[in-house]
């Protein structure tokens, strides 16, 4: 873990948000397994560090790309528990009317350009983003999370390659979490992730996406020289999710065997550990921590009430917004 | 002897036999071989023919599909899967600009003997990179051959043909439809390509309906049915080939026809299929070719709005009570 | 006042002229810089805006096209060269599961204001792989608009809409035409789209003809007018919206129609367009609905192949006359 | 240059191999400039001891995939002059019957795949026949040829991981010409290409493709090491393009200096200093050499000839092998 008990604001900011999309994932898990949820969802628990410790090193028009496995990035760039929740219910409060959903959450306000169902599919997203800012100057900084699973999609390197000759403002984020759906990563990886980046010239790092501080400040770092034109930067982040692929994904065992899960929940919980450490740390005390806790809880249930209760989109927006200036798609 | 089966076991048993019959059919995709895929359509493939015939790959979606191409070429009869229909964007150029013109340009000397199995249909609330029916998009390109199954009996029959096809076949199952049971002969057959099924017999008019418009049509005819009007349900079973003929003397029989499928209408197959009919069956009319395919939007989230936008049998039977009833003017 | 320029001129001034304007409009794709594309297209406009608004890429369609949609997201205005319309299937992924949904599936809060310019048109002996037609496919997805410029002064025109809209815009140029000329106003001018053109008014047959096809069915009237049939050619110059009231309108006064489009005849534009007048047009034709597509098969190399695959003004006059002519029963 | 005096007869095998290769590509040349050629070609010259040196370490029966600059793939794996430059003509008699030409040229009988106008769009394929190979027990390997501007292309990154995972017998072999269309390679690819083979743990060599004894040698062993199961390998060739991207490239000062020209193609030119390097082991003699050159250029001008009286293929073949199995698609 990092050094300096100085601070306290940013620690505690950062705590707090990763307890936030640990609230809102179980919270997310509780209205699939009653029914309450339309689809189906991929919980973020476990990469908490991840989300957090990137976003915290942004601003809040640095953007963002994310992916199916989205809430936890929607929740560190700044979203709001109501419109998400309203939008993982398909309501018109929701982030994007009800029409995205889970997979497709996005929050234009604070630079989340969205998630995405294709695995890979953002990885030209982030990087045309990326562009943008270098053409513009304005010095904006885009990030692009990505599975370790995504690594196979050819866009990848394509986009490397010309972020890399352009010296784009781009990092990629690999959420290492050691599996695609329900196949182990070195089924599917050869070689070496991280050396793929290193092949195109871009400097890479590896580092533990459960120490939030760790993954801050690397990427405080990476962020700082990409508004230097030093980008741009891969990061390889070795996490775990703690659910199946997706809610629906309960028997596990052929794929993945409990005692992992088990070491990994007990021994490197990004929010257990970090919270142990604030104490050590005499930052705060266990008690201010169930407080955080607990009001983090109560704001999640508050807003899933408000979000069942909210209404649905009226049937005349199903044409609206497929063409940006046209009102009505169907009766232009 | 038949025996009820669901659509998931038929495509399972077609694969089986065909790799029982032939050493020289293998099965690729993402997570075909343990997990059996996300919609556990393969379960038990593995077991009996091992991890070289049922191959599970990363997710590189260009890459195995042109690597499919390539080993078709060369002696080999690969399956491949492909997990949602919607992917098929990423693999065009190697089905449409490889795999598709490869016996054309070589002058009749390559052939490519592959079959693309994956899926089609909304309302399962998986929003709009996860329920395109993109079938139409395939059957634009010549060289490729397209099969619709509306059944277990028509998914296996039709996927056994496929396999056997020394040309690529796409074949969209209905992903609504893997749990859909029907008769299944015990013993093993074949559907020919090109040879449309009469769903049910019918004078008034004719529906003509793919995939998992049949049900949708069937029931309409059954409600069409309690007030005296007698629709003839035509499924194609394949679009490419199309069985012209079937479907034209059904028209001329009944001088009314709707055309449904779940793609999107425009430039669809509902176009097609219409524009055939206004062309070849122009003097039995009696009444202007319609058309219903999902509405032109993506496809939304929402409940609330997704199922506005595919066809349904009240909309069908009001459809076909309008055309009965001559109470169609040709609209603005 | 107007001069006479080619379309590949025309082109040049479009985009020369919006980028004056419009500081966020920039231009990438293989070769557009020095090299000006192999066509030339865009030659001279690196040396107006500098490698940092023309941009050459490397040969990575998906990846650029990806960027685009990015940059487009965040306050760019891309325009995209791809240099045979054939390399769509490509960026097929990007194009319509991305830049297509984006507005959309977020409710309205992003839009991707892109343009993909690329071509179309064989018979230049380009074989399979450079000489497709493949409009159809873009204009089936929601979300994209699609323009077919049939001249010169349509190709700035309609280029100039595209850059401006707020929506991802696919415009195909027939590369056959890029050294064909035609007067075009010196003053600034804008082509809605949405807006067929009457290309040549007549009472006969309507001829509804896009891009290439205008030509060719502008000579079959010439030939036709020799024998006393007055054809109406119309050019609905985009697809997507696609102008229908212009259409019907034409084809409810001469009772007869062809409708003629470079792209295969099966599953593309002629079928979308026969069948709208078949439904809304019914009551007042005289003749089946007739339409000409090139050949369903893939574009042959040889001379002696490729010239059969294509509409020519004789095959489109010897149709029309048949029509008129009564001498069209339904064929088998 | 290699060791050894033996093997006369193979080093003169070779020696004639490119000598046919450049008085093909001579006579293909003078095709196009004296009209008599459709379309356009993309000259071989220059690169002659890439494709000679690795098409003689094959078998007949392992399989090449080849590109656009494909004619020197094709005479090296063995196809005849009269059947390609028939083909170039777009006639009958062609390896294609026309259909292909240039930019499709297959021997399917001298396991030559095919020329494919899709950069890097037959990567998969020959990833396939690897597959194909390996899945049958062949002992057969693959060879995929590719331009450095092919590298760009994603596909590659997809088909090497697999390749790598499964340990497929196939050469990824760039032909590093230092130029893509009219771009240098330094400005399109950043890094190392052979560093990006080497990150998927795929072994690779960099080697002078003027050099064909060195080609050979290299490729011999990995064709050997392929065949007991220790591929996939990577060979980048450093080698250089006499003419234009294609024949009508005449003016290229823009892009390259005439200087660099003259510098390969004085100094390093593959057949003439393969020929010095024969004279000074005293395995051929000067006037030996010129009886090879005579020879050829002979054979070269006698399959023009021919081919220039051979028929087109009559019109009824333009609907056949768009299916296998139909004889004709059109009228099926
Ligand atoms: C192009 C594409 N292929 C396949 C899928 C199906 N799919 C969804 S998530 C997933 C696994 C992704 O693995 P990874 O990138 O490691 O992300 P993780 O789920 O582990 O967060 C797959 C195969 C998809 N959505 N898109
Ligand atoms: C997918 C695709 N993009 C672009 C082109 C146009 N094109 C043809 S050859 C070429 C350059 C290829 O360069 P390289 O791979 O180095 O091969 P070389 O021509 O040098 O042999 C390009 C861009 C194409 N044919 N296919
Ligand atoms: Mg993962
Ligand atoms: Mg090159």
């Amino acid at each position: 873990m990092g050094q300096a008990k100085a601070n306290t604001e940013d620690y505690l900011r950062m705590y707090t948000q990763m307890v936030r999309i640990r609230a809102f994932e179980d919270n997310a898990n509780q209205l699939y397994l009653s029914a309450k949820m339309p689809g189906l969802t991929h919980m973020y628990s476990g990469q908490e560090a991840v989300a957090v410790g990137i976003c915290e090193a942004l601003e809040d028009d640095d953007r963002i790309t994310s992916t199916h496995r989205g809430h936890g990035h929607c929740v560190a760039k700044g979203a709001e528990f109501k419109q998400m929740f309203c939008e993982l219910l398909g309501k018109a409060e929701g982030y994007c009317r009800g029409k995205g959903g889970s997979m497709h959450i996005a929050d234009q306000d604070h630079g989340n350009l969205g998630a995405n169902a294709i695995v890979g599919g953002s990885m030209g997203i982030a990087t045309g983003a990326a562009l943008t800012a270098k053409l513009q100057g304005t010095g904006r900084v885009a990030v692009c999370f990505f599975g370790d699973g995504a690594t196979a999609q050819g866009l990848w390197y394509e986009v490397m390659n010309m972020a890399a000759l352009w010296k784009l403002p781009v990092i990629y984020a690999c959420e290492n979490n050691g599996y695609s759906e329900y196949t182990k990563t070195e089924e599917i990886a050869a070689g070496s992730i991280t050396a793929r980046a290193e092949a195109f010239g871009i400097e890479s790092f590896e580092v533990d996406g459960q120490d939030v501080l760790a993954v801050n400040d690397l990427t405080q770092k990476l962020v700082a020289r990409c508004r230097k034109g030093e980008g741009p930067f891969f990061m390889n982040l070795k996490t775990y999710r703690y659910h199946g692929h997706h809610v629906g994904d309960i028997n596990r065992d052929y794929y993945r065997a409990k005692d992992e899960e088990a070491e990994w929940k007990t021994l490197r919980d990004p929010i257990v550990n970090f919270g142990k450490w604030l104490e050590e740390q005499r930052i705060v005390t266990a008690d201010e921590l169930v407080g955080i806790n607990d009001t983090v809880r109560k704001e999640a249930e508050e807003a899933v009430a408000y979000a069942e209760k909210a209404a649905y989109p009226d049937a005349s927006e199903v044409d609206m917004h497929v063409y940006a200036g046209v009102p009505h798609a169907l009766s232009a | 002897m038949t025996r009820e089966i669901t659509l998931s076991k038929a495509v399972n048993e077609g694969i089986a036999e065909e790799m029982r019959r032939d050493p020289a059919v293998f099965l690729m995709g993402e997570d075909v071989a343990e997990a059996g895929t996300p919609f556990k359509v393969l379960s038990g493939l593995v077991e009996e023919f091992g991890t070289e015939r049922v191959i599970d790959t990363p997710i590189s979606e260009p890459g195995f599909v042109g690597m499919a191409v390539g080993a078709a070429m060369t002696g080999s009869r690969p399956i491949v899967d492909l997990m949602f229909g919607d992917f098929i964007f990423l693999v065009m150029d190697q089905l449409c600009n490889q795999a598709a013109k490869t016996h054309y340009m070589s002058g009749g000397k390559l052939t490519v003997p592959m079959v693309l199995r994956t899926n089609l249909g909304a309302t399962r609330r998986s929003a709009a990179q996860h329920s395109q029916s993109l079938h139409a998009l395939v059957a634009h390109i010549p060289g490729l051959k397209v099969a619709l199954p509306s059944s277990a009996y028509e998914a296996k029959g039709l996927l056994k043909t496929a396999i056997r096809d020394d040309n690529p076949v796409v074949i969209f199952e209905d992903k609504l439809m893997y749990q859909d049971k029907a008769q299944v002969p015990e013993e093993e057959y074949l559907i020919p390509f090109g040879e449309a099924n009469v769903v049910r017999p019918g004078r008034d008019i004719t529906l003509v309906a793919t995939s998992s418009m049949v049900q949708v049509c069937t029931k309409a005819a059954d409600a069409l049915a309690k007030e005296g009007i007698e629709a003839e349900v035509i499924d194609p079973r394949t679009i490419v080939p199309l069985d012209e003929a079937t479907i034209l003397d059904s028209v001329r029989k009944t001088s009314r026809v709707i055309v449904v499928d779940e793609g999107h209408q425009s430039f669809g197959v509902t176009a097609e299929i219409a524009a055939r009919i206004a062309e070849k069956a122009f003097y039995y009319l009696d009444a202007p070719v319609a058309r219903m395919g999902a509405m032109d939007v993506p496809v939304p989230f929402s409940p609330a709005l997704e199922d506005l936008t595919v066809p349904t049998p009240e909309g069908v039977a009001a459809r076909a009570r309008q055309l009965c009833r001559g109470e169609v003017a040709d609209a603005a």
